[in-house]
């Protein structure tokens, strides 16, 4: 018996409350069934590409900074990889490593936020809360070292701002060994209860095909059961130095792919970076970290693109030098804005209530999405 | 005039009032809502009529039940966006004809009829008797009625059910 | 309570009206008490403090609140519908507020002694489904419509495992009324049904477990009646903002808050009256063994209140654990897990009832 | 069925299993504080507001060029031969006035690109951060020490030294006409 139905327009965000920012979708429903996903963005654009070619070199390292700004010291990492290949300077040994041990807690930082807006998306709002707490450890870190907390403006073309604290590593191994029994409670709390899997497991399937048709990258790629890390297959800076695994999503509770496995990877890939930390924190060389910077960077012609693995995936610069100090251009690749592009496919045919369980497994930042 | 029979016309007015806003409103929604009232009412009276038992089965399945289902569709099929469902006003001399009709019977039935006039005795409690009766007199009954609305709600179940593709 | 505050003024209408404002004074400080307890208690259990600032620990921040909602500007959207919109409230606060005539505080302290009480409970609860319909509708927004509709949906089912629990308590009691069924569980806390009833006998132990399955159930299904995480999908703020009340605000929306709190007291005193000995003390009364007589009602009304708040405080440790489930998913609790559940334990508890 | 029975037994024990984690933590201390009473100690490194110590500054404006948001003006009058500026705390010797020293904070996005370039360090940020003002124009900071009298007074001194010199090369019509001095005009111009 077919009776007839319409559809009915529901409009989510900017201002809606689990849309991690300002992003708007157009959900068209059935019931609350969903038909098509139409995400709007644009909401937080801020011309980031066009405004670096009017600012010197190190000058458009702040603006990284607030393109994913839970990643900041990651994005500032990319850049400053681009610019040094393009002036062919060598950065300290110890630059490279204070670089690294940066980079990976600001990978668990990130990841606690994804973790911890996915399960609040959800209703779980406690382990939000306790996640942030460590996250706020991290921080401290950060701002002990640099004095900001959110946007570091912390390495700098062939060096850093500033050397690390000397109580940075006694600290650092305090929240390594603080920080291994929390993510275990977290998983007794929120990954394995049976509301949270039940919620996650079997939805936004993303099989590995459609995964890299749309260029997805980072955890969401690696939750569809894909071993592809930058740190490994395109090694930057001394990664090939560490010992660490690449953890992939193997429907541990549902199908390969799920928002489960994209979650779960997340989790994973925090202990592998702690790893990465303990190995390096001890090896940390002395020596100068302003020792390459360049009084006047004018890099020669030519371009450079560089990709490294940011918390969100691929973070790719594309920079032309037409010898000025200023650049010709910046182009990024950024990861959130690529693997938003496969939401409306994972959406359908689920209901509303998922829309927002799949976007907080993408883990999206509007900041960057948008630039 | 007693504390109670205040009660009885404040419920019978609820009653008859909201009824008559059941009819002649012309907002569906409003209709129905207007229902809720009526149903109130009844059970109100149910309630001074000793009948507890029965005013909260009133309440339980036509409120909580038969109300929410009706609002339901009402709801649903109404747009939420300005276009009203309107009832209008159709045939209007045939049904002038059947309502004079029936007024006229029930009327009649009130005027004639002889109505035994005793002490009211109000029951202390219902319950235990209509349980009893239930199932030893009307067990028949009972049995076929939980049948046939078993019956019911397969058929809803399977009317419902979405289309296998 | 009716009984003695009519002996006292010989008025119907004077009697009837203090039992009710008892009732609402009641519900107010409740409401009062609960706010504030459930911010401690949701920011103790996050590592936080919560509101510290007026007066001690912040007690009296719900008033400052409440003060607070009082100045708001009462607004309307233009597209609402208004006479619905502005009754909404009131008919859902009605509906809790009625709920409370039957329940009894004390073997003194009770509204109404309703013959068919847990059954009227049941009943009433259906005006606060179309209170949240009537809202959901007339603010006309489509979140505040999938809130409503969620929520009529839930209540609606999550009835059912609620009445069979309660049925199987009737059976085992043999009577609707609230009021008897707390006093059969009288003394002392192994009387409780919980703990299989009063009557020292085989049946007894045997029921222990299933009582124990009941109360799990019942628990399960007023937490769904009342909207609490792990079941707020109508009032979920992470996707549908706020369901049913998202265009309301000022005093309309603490009236969805009055009704939300008294409504979790009032499940907790169901489950309270129903398989932990209503107002009945655990350990004896004070009052008897000191022979104050006058006493008693009181320490009963005191226990009636401490089990309904660590009730109360459960529902609230609940919401701050759990993520909530997804629509389907509460219909698939309810309709695959808990009604069969519910009527195996209703069966079996029958049998052994009747041994 | 085994299914069924082990979902609901999986339900209920994860539910206990978080129950008990949060009851834990209902017990352990708050890590929370209350902000305006008790205050984190912060580090020394700390980047809050800007703070221009202006009796060291030689008004070189490398700051301001080093800042991405623009938002440091600075305005100098170079100094007549005969007077004395006096140095600054690390022995360089002043040679500009600065009539002008005004940095919008609310422009500033606290990146520190302007502390680094300073060659005797008389810009940095310091740990305070509580500035809020009901005023947008009061988050302007003037630093500048010169009252507006005397900035008007250098500016003049200067044109008028100018000028001088400009007629008594015109007297003199001697060849010896400095390259240096238009140019400098010119970035002052811009400055303005």
């Amino acid at each position: 018996m077919a009776l007839k139905t319409e559809t009915m327009i529901l409009n989510m965000g900017p201002q809606h409350p689990s849309t991690h920012g300002v992003l708007r979708l157009e959900l068209e429903l059935d019931g609350e069934l969903i038909v098509n996903v139409k995400p709007h963005i644009g909401y937080l654009h801020r011309c980031f590409e066009k405004h670096a070619e009017a600012m010197s070199y190190p000058q458009v390292i702040p603006y990284t900074d607030r393109m994913d700004y839970l990643a900041s010291m990651y994005n500032n990492f990319g850049y400053v990889i681009a610019v040094e290949k393009l002036l062919g300077i060598q950065v300290p040994e110890r630059v490279e490593y204070i670089r690294v041990i940066m980079g990976e807690l600001q990978r668990i930082a990130s990841h606690l936020v994804a973790i911890g807006t996915n399960g609040l998306d959800i209703g779980a709002f406690t382990p939000f809360l306790y996640l942030f707490r460590d996250r706020e450890k991290i921080l401290s870190l950060f701002e002990m070292t640099c004095g900001a907390r959110l946007l570091y403006n912390y390495m700098w073309v062939g060096g850093l701002s500033h050397d690390i604290h000397p109580d940075f590593v006694r600290l650092t191994k305090e929240f390594i060994n603080y920080f291994r029994p929390t993510i275990t409670e977290l998983n007794n709390l929120l990954t394995f209860n049976k509301i949270f899997i039940e919620r996650t497991a079997n939805i936004g399937v993303l099989p590995l095909d459609t995964a890299i048709n749309y260029g997805v990258t980072g955890p969401s790629l690696r939750g569809s059961g894909l071993a592809f890390d930058i740190r490994k297959e395109d090694t930057y800076s001394i990664y090939d130095r560490f010992d660490f695994e690449i953890p992939v999503g193997q429907g541990l509770v549902g199908t390969v792919g799920d928002s489960w496995d994209r979650y779960y990877v997340r989790i994973l890939e925090m202990e592998q970076s702690l790893r990465i930390i303990e190995q390096a924190i001890d090896q940390i060389p002395d020596g100068d970290v302003k020792a390459a910077i360049p009084k006047r960077i004018k890099p020669p012609k030519g371009t450079v693109y560089t990709r490294v693995e940011n918390p969100r995936g691929e973070l790719g610069y594309f920079i032309i030098s037409d010898g000025n100090l200023n650049p010709f251009r910046v182009k990024v690749r950024a990861p959130s804005f690529v693997n938003l592009e496969v939401f409306g496919e994972l959406c359908k045919g689920h209901l509303v209530a998922d829309v927002i369980a799949i976007l907080g497994s993408i883990d999206i930042v509007l900041g960057e999405v948008d630039r | 005039m007693t504390f109670y029979d205040i009660i009885f016309y404040l419920f019978a007015a609820i009653t008859l009032i909201s009824a008559l806003f059941v009819v002649s409103t012309r907002n569906i929604v409003y209709s129905a809502f207007y229902l809720l009232f009526t149903f109130f009412g009844v059970a109100g009276i149910y309630v001074l009529l000793g009948a507890d038992f029965i005013a909260v089965v009133q309440i339980m399945v036509y409120v909580g039940g038969i109300l929410i289902l009706l609002l339901f569709g009402v709801m649903l099929t109404n747009k939420i966006t300005n276009v009203e469902i309107r009832t209008g006003t159709v045939q209007l001399l045939p049904a002038a004809i059947g309502i004079g009709i029936f007024m006229g019977a029930v009327v009649a039935v009130m005027i004639w009829t002889e109505w035994k006039l005793e002490p009211a005795q109000i029951p202390l409690t219902t319950t235990k008797d209509i349980g009893h009766l239930l199932i030893t007199d009307y067990v028949l009954i009972f049995e076929l009625l939980g049948i046939l609305l078993l019956i019911a709600l397969i058929g809803a179940a399977s009317i419902a059910r979405r289309d296998q593709e | 309570m009716y009984q003695f505050l009519f002996n006292l003024s010989g008025s119907e209408i004077i009697a009837t009206i203090f039992t009710a404002a008892v009732i609402l004074v009641f519900i107010l400080l409740f409401v009062l008490f609960a706010v504030w307890f459930e911010r401690k208690v949701s920011a103790h259990m996050q590592d936080r403090l919560g509101p510290m600032r007026v007066g001690w620990h912040g007690v009296l921040q719900t008033i400052a609140d409440f003060v607070k909602m009082l100045q708001k500007e009462d607004i309307i959207a233009t597209e609402a519908d208004r006479k619905l919109y502005t009754i909404a409230p009131v008919l859902v606060f009605t509906g809790s507020f009625a709920a409370y005539a039957a329940i009894p505080f004390s073997s003194k302290l009770l509204g109404s002694e309703v013959e068919v009480g847990i059954f009227y409970l049941l009943a009433v609860s259906s005006f606060v489904v179309a209170g949240i319909l009537m809202a959901g509708w007339s603010s006309n927004n489509k979140y505040s419509l999938l809130g409503a509709m969620r929520s009529a949906a839930q209540i609606v089912s999550y009835e059912i495992p609620t009445a069979l629990v309660v049925l199987s308590i009737v059976m085992l009691t043999g009577t609707l009324s609230l009021e008897k069924i707390s006093q059969l569980q009288t003394a002392y806390f192994w009387n409780w049904n919980i703990f299989g009833g009063p009557e020292f006998s085989l049946a007894k132990f045997l029921l222990i477990p299933f009582m124990f399955v009941g109360f799990l159930i019942i628990y399960i299904s007023t937490l769904a009646e009342v909207n609490r995480t792990p079941f707020d999908i109508p009032e979920a703020e992470s996707e549908l903002v706020a369901g049913y009340f998202t265009e309301y605000c000022g005093m309309k929306w603490a009236m969805f808050m009055l009704s939300e709190y008294a409504n979790m007291f009032a499940v907790s005193a169901i489950v309270t009256i129903l398989f932990f000995g209503g107002y009945q003390s655990p350990f004896g009364y004070l009052g008897n063994s000191i022979g104050a007589e006058w006493l008693v009602p009181f320490e009963q009304a005191f226990w009636f209140i401490a089990k309904g708040i660590f009730f109360v405080f459960v529902q609230m440790w609940l919401r701050w654990t759990l993520p909530r489930l997804r629509v389907d998913q509460l219909m698939t609790v309810c309709w695959k897990y808990l009604i069969p559940y519910a009527f195996l334990n209703l069966i079996i508890v029958g049998f052994i009832s009747l041994l | 069925m085994k299914q069924y029975l082990k979902n609901t037994w999986y339900g209920i024990w994860t539910v206990l299993i978080g129950m008990k984690i949060t009851f834990k933590h209902l017990f352990t201390p708050a890590v929370t504080i209350q902000y305006p009473d008790v205050k984190v100690p912060l580090p020394e490194r700390v980047r809050n507001r800007l703070y221009v110590n202006i009796d060291d500054c030689i008004g070189c404006d490398q700051c301001s060029r080093a800042c991405p948001v623009n938002c440091i003006e600075i305005e100098t009058v170079k100094s007549l031969p005969g007077e004395n500026l006096g140095t600054t705390s690390n022995g360089k010797k002043k040679a500009l006035w600065v009539t002008k020293f005004n940095i919008d904070i609310a422009k500033c996005c606290y990146c520190q690109l302007c502390v680094p370039p300073c060659p005797t360090e008389c810009i940095y940020m310091t740990d305070v951060y509580e500035f809020s003002e009901f005023e947008r124009d009061n988050l302007v900071y003037k630093f500048a020490n010169l009252t507006e009298e005397e900035a008007v007074e250098k500016k003049s001194n200067y044109e008028k030294f100018q000028a001088e010199k400009e007629a008594s090369r015109q007297v003199g019509a001697a060849a010896s006409a400095k390259p240096e001095t238009p140019v400098k005009t010119q970035q002052e111009n811009k400055n303005e």
